[in-house]
C-alpha cells in the first residue's frame, strides 16, 4: 500500500473485550475503505453489537486499536473538545427508533443543536441546512415542528440518519438500523442509505442478523460468531460460494423459494468453532 | 442464586443497622450544648455535680469510637442505662411495655393481611359495582390519618356506643383483646386499604398476563387457572407488601398507642422524646430500627423464595 | 367450490375493540380455509390484523371486542360457541403456539408444571403418566436432558429451547389445528430453520393443520401450502405457496415481495411509499389505495371484494397479469416520505 | 429488588389498574385540583376571610356548637373553629410541601447525579439511600425532637431526610433507565458535554417523574407532619394547625363533642384524598406520555 493512498475510514486490530470470564469479542480485525460498506453479519451472542460500540466510541476495548481515517480513536472518557472533535469521524445509528431521539426535542431543534454545536451556520441559515438535511431523508417542515411521538417508526430512523449526517461524518455505524422497522418500510430506509452513500460518500459499517439485506447496501461482509470473524470478503463471493460451514448454515436457514427446514441443519451446530488460524485467513480477504 | 441472595441482603442488614446505630448514638454529640443535659432528661440544666457523675457513668470524656463500642456492646448484652427521668432501668422499662406492643401489632397484622388480601383478590376477580366501591372506599381509607381514625373509633365505638373502653392497655388475653381492638383496628386501617390495592392490582395484572392466556388457550380449569397462576404468581408482591405494612405498623403503633393510652414502648419513645430523655429514645430508636429493617429483609427474602425472578434480577 | 369441507373456515370476520369507549375495527373483512392436515401461512406487517384473527379462531380476544361472521370449526361457528363447547375445542382440538414463550410460560413455575398441567387438569392423566408423556414430547421437539429441563424453571431456558417446550405443550394436546402467531420472530435464523422443521415434522407425522401467522412471506411460502396475504385487516389476496413468487396478482403482495428479494436472487431492492395502516385508518376505497402506484379513482372510493381467478383470490380493483412483466409499485424512490 | 421496589411495583399496578379508569372516567382529576385550589387559596387568604382571630380567646363562648356567629362552633377555651382551620391550613400545607420540596430537590440531584456518574458515587447514594430507609420517618422525627427539642422545624428537616429515598431511589432508577437509553449514547458520540446532556436532556426528561413523585409523597408528608403534631411533638400550642387541632379535640371527644376533631380531620382526609387523585392523574398522563 503506497503512503499516497488516502487511511482507511475503519482499520480494526487484535479488537478484544471481556466481561468478567465471558469474551464478547476476540482478536477482530475490519478494514473499511473511504466511502466503502461493511456487514458485519451475525446472530445474537456473537459480539457484533459489542465490537460496534467499541468503535463508536461507547465502549471500552479491553485490547486492540481502533483507527478512524488514521487516527486512534479518544477513550471512553476523553474530554468533550476532544470528543466532539472526533465526532466527524464516525456517527451511530442504533436499532430502536423509540429510544435513539429525545422525546422532549422536536425534530427540528435537535437537527439544529447538532449544526450549533459543530458549525458556525446560525440563524436562517442554520434553519435553512436544518431543512437540507431533513429534506435528504424525506421529511419535510410539517415533521421538523413535530416531537418524535408524532413520527412513525421509520421517521424517526430518518430523523437519526439526519442527526448523524449533521456533522458529516466519514464512517456511519449503522447497528441493526432496519431489525426494529415493518418489512415495506425497511426497504425504504435501506433505499435512502443507498442514495446517501452514493452523494456523499460516507462509509458504512452495517451490524445486522439479516443475511437477507446485506447485500443491498454493503460491498463487504464479515460474519461473525462466538465473537470472532469465521470469514469475510466480497459480498458477493461470501453470499454466493460460502467458504465456513457456519457461513453456510447461516445461508441455508434463510428461507428462499423451495427452501424446506430441516434437522439436518441442528448438526451443523456440533461444528466445533474454528480456530483463530481460519479466522485469521479469512481476515486477510477483507482488505481492499 | 437464592443463598447468594441472602447473604446479600443479611450483609445490607447488619451494615443498616451499624450506620443507623452511628447516627443514634452520635445524635448526643451533634445537639447543642453538654450531651450529659439529654442524658438527664427534663430540658432543665442539672447541677454540676450531676453533670460530672454522668460524664463518668457515660464514660463521654473517652474518645467517641471507643465511648460508641461501649455502648453498643451494652445494648447487646441488654444493659441499656438507666433513665434519670423515670428513675428506672432502659431495659426494665422497654420489657414492662414490650409485651402490649407486640400484642397491638400482631393483632393490626392479623387485621390488615386476612381481609385486605381477600378484599383486593374479590374486588380483582368480581369486578364491575363491587370493584369501584372497594375502590372508593380503600382510596378514601389510605387518605385518613391513622390518630383521625383513632378519633373517630373512640368518638362511636367507645363514647357513643361505649362497645370498647377507650383508654388502657388491659390485662390477661381477653382484657387486652378488649382494651387493643380500637387501637388495633385504628392502627390497621390505612395499610389494610394499602394492601387491598396492591393484591387488587397485582391479581388484575396476572388475570391479563400472557401466561395466563396460554393457560386459558389451552382450556385449563378457570380454578386451576386462578389458583395456580393468578394467585400464585400474584403472591410474591401481595407478600412482599403485606410485609412492608406490617414494617409499617411498628413505627405507626406510637401514635394509635398515645391516642388511647395504651402502655406500650411506642408511647414511652413519644413521652421520652417529650422528656428529652435521650438514653431511652436511643434505645428505642435503635430496638425499631433493627426490627423495621430485619422484618423487611426476611420479607425480601421469602419473596425471592415465592418468585425467584425477584434474587434473580437482584443479582444481576 | 367443490372441496370437502375445511376443518377451519373463516367467513367475512370483522373484529372490533374498544377504544376511549368507542368501537374500534381492527378486522375488516378475513375470508380463510383451512383444509385438515393441511398449512396456511397468514401474512402481514404490523397492525394487519393476523394475530388477532389467529386469536379469535380460540376467542382469546381482549375484553370488549365484538366479532362479527363465522369461524367454523368442523362446521361448529367457534364465536357462539358454549363455555362447554369452547373448553372442548381448546383441550381436545386447537392449540397455540405464541410469538413470545418466555411471557407465554409462566415464570415462576416449572417447565414441568406447565408441560403436564393441561393433561392432568383436563384430561384426567396421572401426574406420572403425563410426565412420562411429555419427556417423549421433549425428546421429540430436540431437548436431550428432559428430566433435568422439566425440573427447570423457564429463565433457565435460552429462547429457542422455551420455544421448544411450548411446541410439546401444543403436542401434547394432540390437536387437529395447530395456530402458530410468529413462532420464531424472537429466534436466530439458525435456531428458527430448526425450530421450524420440528413443527414441520411434527405436522406430517400426524397429520396436523396449521394456521401459521408471520410478516415473513419467503417462511411462509416455505413451510405452507396456502398463503393469504392481510393488510389493514383484511386479507387481500390468497394464493397457493408454490404460485407466491410468480403468481401474485395484488399489487401489495408483489410490492411486498420486491422488498425483500431473496438473498442469492440477484432482484434489486424496491420499497413501497408511505407506511402500513391498521384497519381503523383506512378510508372508504381499497386500503391499500394511498401507497399503491396503480391506483386509480375507484380504488379511493370503493373497497374491492375478493374475486377469484388464477387458483386464487384477489381483492384488488385492477389485479396484475403475472404472465405479463412490468415494474410494482413505485420502486426505490427516495423522495417517498412518511416512512 | 427490595420490598420497596415492590411496594412501589405495587403502587405503580395501582396506578395502571381500576383507579386510574375510575378517575379518567368521572372528571375527578379537576375536581381534586379545584379543592386543592380552593383550600390553598382559602389559606392564603384567611386573614380576609376568616371570621375571627383564631388566636382570640373567648370565655364567654366556650365549646359552643355551629352558630350564625361561630359556623363551625367554638373549641374549649371559646376560640372560633372555622377561623383556626383557616389559619391552620396554612402550616398544615406550608410544612409537608416544604418536606417534599426539600426531599425531591436532594433526592433528584443526588439520583441524577448517581445515575449520570456511576461508580464509587452511585455506590455512595444508594447506600445512603439504604441506610436512611432503615430509619421510620416518623422515629427519626421523634430522635431529632429528643435531641433538638419539640418544633416543626425539626419534626420537617427530620421528615425531609427521611422522605429522601422514597423520592430518590425512584429517581435513580428512572435515571439509570434515562442514562441507557441509546439517544443519550447518540448524543455523547456528536461531541455534546456530558453536563449539557445531563441537564438540557435527561433532567428534563426526569422531570416529570420526580413532580409526581413529590406529588404523591406530599399527601404523605401532610399525614406525617400532622401525625407529629398530634403526638405534641411538632407545632406546638396555640398556633393553629390541624393535627393540633384533632389533639385538643380529644378532651371534647369523651364529653361527647368532637366537632373540632371531626373537622380538623375531614379536613386532612379531603385535602390528602385529593393530592392522592392528582397525583395518581399525573402519572396516568405521565404514562401516556412516553412513547
Amino acid at each position: 500500500m503506497a503512503d499516497s493512498l488516502p487511511p482507511p475510514a475503519l482499520e480494526v486490530t487484535g479488537l478484544r473485550k471481556t466481561f468478567g470470564d465471558f469474551t464478547a469479542v476476540d482478536d477482530v480485525a475490519l478494514t473499511i475503505a473511504p466511502g466503502g460498506s461493511l456487514a458485519v453479519v451475525g446472530e445474537s451472542g456473537s459480539g457484533k453489537t459489542t465490537t460496534a460500540r467499541m468503535i463508536a466510541g461507547l465502549e471500552k476495548p479491553t485490547a486492540g486499536t481502533i483507527r478512524l481515517n488514521g487516527r486512534g480513536r479518544p477513550g471512553v472518557n476523553a474530554r468533550t473538545s476532544e470528543r466532539r472533535e472526533f465526532a466527524r469521524e464516525v456517527q451511530m445509528v442504533f436499532q430502536d427508533p423509540y429510544a435513539s431521539l429525545d422525546r422532549h426535542q422536536k425534530i427540528g431543534d435537535c437537527i439544529a443543536e447538532v449544526l450549533t454545536l459543530h458549525t458556525d451556520l446560525r440563524g436562517p441559515a442554520r434553519a435553512a441546512r436544518t431543512a437540507e438535511l431533513l429534506e435528504q431523508v424525506g421529511l419535510d417542515e410539517r415533521h421538523a415542528a413535530s416531537l418524535p411521538r408524532a413520527l412513525s417508526g421509520g421517521q424517526r430512523q430518518r430523523v437519526a440518519i439526519a442527526r448523524a449526517l449533521a456533522v458529516q461524518p466519514r464512517l456511519l455505524v449503522l447497528d441493526e438500523a432496519v431489525a426494529a422497522l415493518d418489512v415495506s418500510v425497511q426497504a425504504q430506509i435501506l433505499t435512502l442509505l443507498q442514495h446517501i452513500r452514493e452523494q456523499t460518500s460516507v462509509a458504512y459499517l452495517f451490524i445486522t442478523h439479516d443475511l437477507g439485506i446485506v447485500r443491498h447496501i454493503c460491498d463487504e461482509i464479515a460474519v461473525m460468531r462466538h465473537g470472532r470473524v469465521v470469514e469475510s470478503g466480497a459480498a458477493d463471493t461470501v453470499l454466493t460460494d460460502p467458504q465456513h460451514p457456519y457461513t453456510r448454515k447461516l445461508l441455508d436457514s434463510v428461507p428462499v423459494p423451495g427452501w424446506k427446514p430441516s434437522r439436518v441443519l441442528a448438526t451443523a451446530d456440533t461444528v466445533p468453532s474454528v480456530p483463530g488460524t481460519e479466522a485469521s485467513k479469512g481476515d486477510a480477504g477483507n482488505r481492499p | 442464586m437464592i443463598w447468594r441472595f441472602i447473604a446479600r441482603r443479611t450483609a445490607m442488614l447488619v451494615v443498616t443497622v451499624l450506620v443507623a446505630s452511628i447516627v443514634i448514638y452520635g445524635a448526643l454529640f451533634i445537639a447543642p450544648g453538654d450531651p450529659a443535659t439529654l442524658l438527664v432528661g427534663g430540658g432543665k440544666p442539672p447541677s454540676p455535680r450531676v453533670i460530672e457523675e454522668i460524664h463518668r457513668q457515660y464514660h463521654l470524656d473517652d474518645p467517641f469510637v471507643q465511648s460508641y463500642w461501649r455502648w453498643l456492646t451494652g445494648m447487646l448484652h441488654g444493659d441499656a442505662g438507666q433513665s434519670l427521668s423515670y428513675r428506672d432501668s432502659v431495659t426494665h422499662l422497654i420489657t414492662d411495655r414490650m409485651g402490649n406492643t407486640l400484642f397491638l401489632v400482631a393483632y393490626a397484622a392479623l387485621l390488615i393481611i386476612l381481609p385486605g388480601v381477600a378484599l383486593g383478590t374479590l374486588a380483582a376477580l368480581r369486578g364491575g359495582l363491587g370493584e369501584n366501591l372497594i375502590t372508593v372506599v380503600t382510596t378514601t381509607l389510605m387518605a385518613v390519618p391513622t390518630f383521625v381514625i383513632s378519633v373517630l373509633l373512640i368518638w362511636w365505638l367507645s363514647v357513643r356506643w361505649g362497645w370498647f373502653p377507650a383508654y388502657g392497655s388491659g390485662v390477661g388475653f381477653a382484657g387486652r383483646i378488649e382494651h387493643l381492638t380500637l387501637p388495633a383496628l385504628a392502627l390497621a386501617a390505612s395499610w389494610l386499604a394499602y394492601v387491598a390495592q396492591v393484591t387488587q392490582a397485582a391479581v388484575r395484572a396476572e388475570l391479563a398476563s400472557e401466561h395466563v392466556e396460554t393457560a386459558r388457550s389451552r382450556g385449563i380449569p378457570e380454578r386451576f387457572v386462578l389458583r395456580k397462576h393468578v394467585l400464585r404468581n400474584a403472591a410474591g408482591p401481595i407478600f412482599s407488601v403485606s410485609g412492608v405494612a406490617v414494617a409499617g405498623l411498628i413505627a405507626g403503633a406510637s401514635i394509635v398507642e398515645q391516642a388511647f393510652g395504651v402502655n406500650g414502648i411506642g408511647a414511652l419513645l413519644i413521652q421520652s422524646a417529650a422528656k428529652q430523655d435521650l438514653a431511652v429514645v436511643q434505645t428505642l430508636a435503635l430496638i425499631t430500627v433493627v426490627v423495621f429493617v430485619a422484618v423487611n429483609t426476611l420479607v425480601d427474602v421469602v419473596t425471592a423464595a415465592l418468585d425467584h425472578r425477584v434474587s434473580l434480577e437482584a443479582g444481576a | 367450490m367443490n372441496r370437502p369441507q375445511p376443518l377451519l373456515a373463516i367467513d367475512e370476520l370483522h373484529v372490533t375493540l374498544p377504544f376511549k369507549g368507542q368501537p374500534r375495527t381492527v378486522i375488516q373483512r378475513v375470508d380463510l380455509t383451512v383444509p385438515a392436515g393441511s398449512a396456511v401461512g397468514l401474512v402481514g406487517e404490523s397492525g394487519s390484523g393476523k394475530s388477532m384473527t389467529a386469536r379469535a379462531v380460540l376467542r382469546l380476544l381482549p375484553g370488549g371486542a365484538r366479532t362479527g361472521g363465522k369461524i367454523l370449526f368442523d362446521g361448529a361457528d367457534v364465536t357462539t360457541m358454549s363455555p362447554a363447547a369452547l373448553r372442548k375445542l381448546r383441550i381436545h382440538d386447537v392449540a397455540m403456539i405464541f410469538q413470545d414463550p418466555r411471557a407465554h410460560i409462566n415464570p415462576v413455575r416449572t417447565i414441568g408444571d406447565f408441560l403436564t398441567e393441561a393433561l392432568v387438569t383436563t384430561r384426567g392423566v396421572r401426574p406420572r403418566a403425563a410426565e412420562a408423556t411429555v419427556t417423549a414430547l421433549l425428546r421429540e421437539v430436540g431437548i436431550a436432558d428432559a428430566a433435568r429441563r422439566l425440573r427447570q424453571r423457564p429463565s433457565e431456558l435460552s429462547g429457542g429451547l422455551l420455544q421448544r417446550v411450548m411446541i410439546a405443550a401444543a403436542l401434547a394436546a394432540e390437536p387437529r389445528l395447530l395456530l402458530a402467531d410468529e413462532p420464531t420472530t424472537a429466534l436466530d435464523v439458525t435456531t428458527q430453520a430448526e425450530v421450524m422443521a420440528i413443527i414441520d415434522e411434527a405436522r406430517a407425522e400426524r397429520g396436523l393443520a396449521m394456521l401459521f401467522i408471520t410478516h415473513d412471506l419467503a417462511l411462509a411460502a416455505a413451510v405452507c401450502d396456502r398463503i393469504a396475504v392481510m393488510y389493514a385487516g383484511s386479507v387481500v389476496e390468497e394464493l397457493p405457496a408454490d404460485r407466491l413468487h410468480d403468481g401474485a396478482r395484488h399489487p401489495y403482495t408483489r410490492a411486498l415481495l420486491a422488498s425483500r428479494p431473496a438473498p442469492g436472487s440477484g432482484g434489486s431492492l424496491r420499497a413501497i411509499p408511505g407506511r402500513p395502516l391498521p384497519a381503523y385508518e383506512t378510508g372508504p376505497g381499497c386500503a391499500f389505495g394511498t401507497r399503491c402506484s396503480q391506483a386509480q379513482e375507484v380504488c379511493g372510493a370503493e373497497r374491492p371484494l375478493p374475486r377469484s381467478g388464477g387458483g386464487g383470490t384477489t381483492a384488488c380493483h385492477f389485479p396484475v397479469d403475472p404472465l405479463v412483466p412490468q415494474a410494482t409499485t413505485g420502486a426505490g424512490d427516495r423522495s417517498t416520505t412518511h416512512g | 429488588m427490595s420490598s420497596y421496589q415492590i411496594a412501589s411495583l405495587g403502587r405503580g399496578l395501582i396506578r395502571s389498574s381500576r383507579l386510574r379508569s375510575f378517575v379518567r372516567g368521572h372528571g375527578v382529576l379537576a375536581a381534586a385540583g379545584a379543592v386543592v385550589a380552593v383550600v390553598v387559596l382559602a389559606s392564603v387568604c384567611a386573614p380576609l376571610i376568616a371570621p375571627y382571630d383564631p388566636n382570640a380567646v373567648d370565655v364567654m363562648a366556650v365549646s359552643q356548637g355551629r352558630s350564625a356567629a361561630h359556623w363551625l362552633g367554638t373549641d374549649d377555651t371559646g376560640r372560633d373553629i372555622l377561623s383556626r382551620l383557616l389559619y391552620g391550613a396554612r402550616l398544615s400545607l406550608l410544612a409537608p410541601a416544604a418536606v417534599v420540596l426539600i426531599a425531591g430537590v436532594l433526592s433528584s440531584a443526588l439520583a441524577v447525579s448517581a445515575a449520570w456518574l456511576g461508580g464509587w458515587w452511585d455506590r455512595t447514594v444508594s447506600a445512603l439511600l439504604d441506610v436512611v430507609f432503615g430509619f421510620p420517618g416518623l422515629v427519626l422525627a421523634v430522635v431529632a425532637a429528643a435531641v433538638f427539642g419539640a418544633g416543626l422545624t425539626v419534626a420537617v428537616v427530620a421528615l425531609s431526610v427521611a422522605y429522601l429515598p422514597y423520592i430518590g431511589r425512584v429517581v435513580r432508577n428512572a435515571a439509570l433507565r434515562e442514562c441507557q437509553l441509546p439517544y443519550v449514547s447518540a448524543l455523547r458520540m456528536l461531541g455534546m458535554s456530558g453536563w449539557r446532556i445531563c441537564l438540557r436532556h435527561v433532567v428534563p426528561n426526569l422531570l416529570p417523574i420526580a413532580l409526581v413523585q413529590v406529588t404523591m409523597s406530599f399527601g404523605y408528608a401532610l399525614l406525617d407532619v400532622a401525625a407529629f403534631s398530634f403526638i405534641g411533638l411538632g407545632t406546638q400550642p396555640p398556633t393553629a394547625e390541624w393535627g393540633l387541632m384533632v389533639a385538643n379535640g380529644t378532651s371534647g371527644i369523651l364529653a361527647g363533642r368532637p366537632e373540632q376533631s371531626l373537622y380538623a380531620g375531614v379536613a386532612i382526609v379531603v385535602f390528602v384524598i385529593a393530592c392522592n387523585l392528582i397525583g395518581n392523574g399525573l402519572s396516568t398522563r405521565l404514562q401516556g406520555e412516553t412513547r
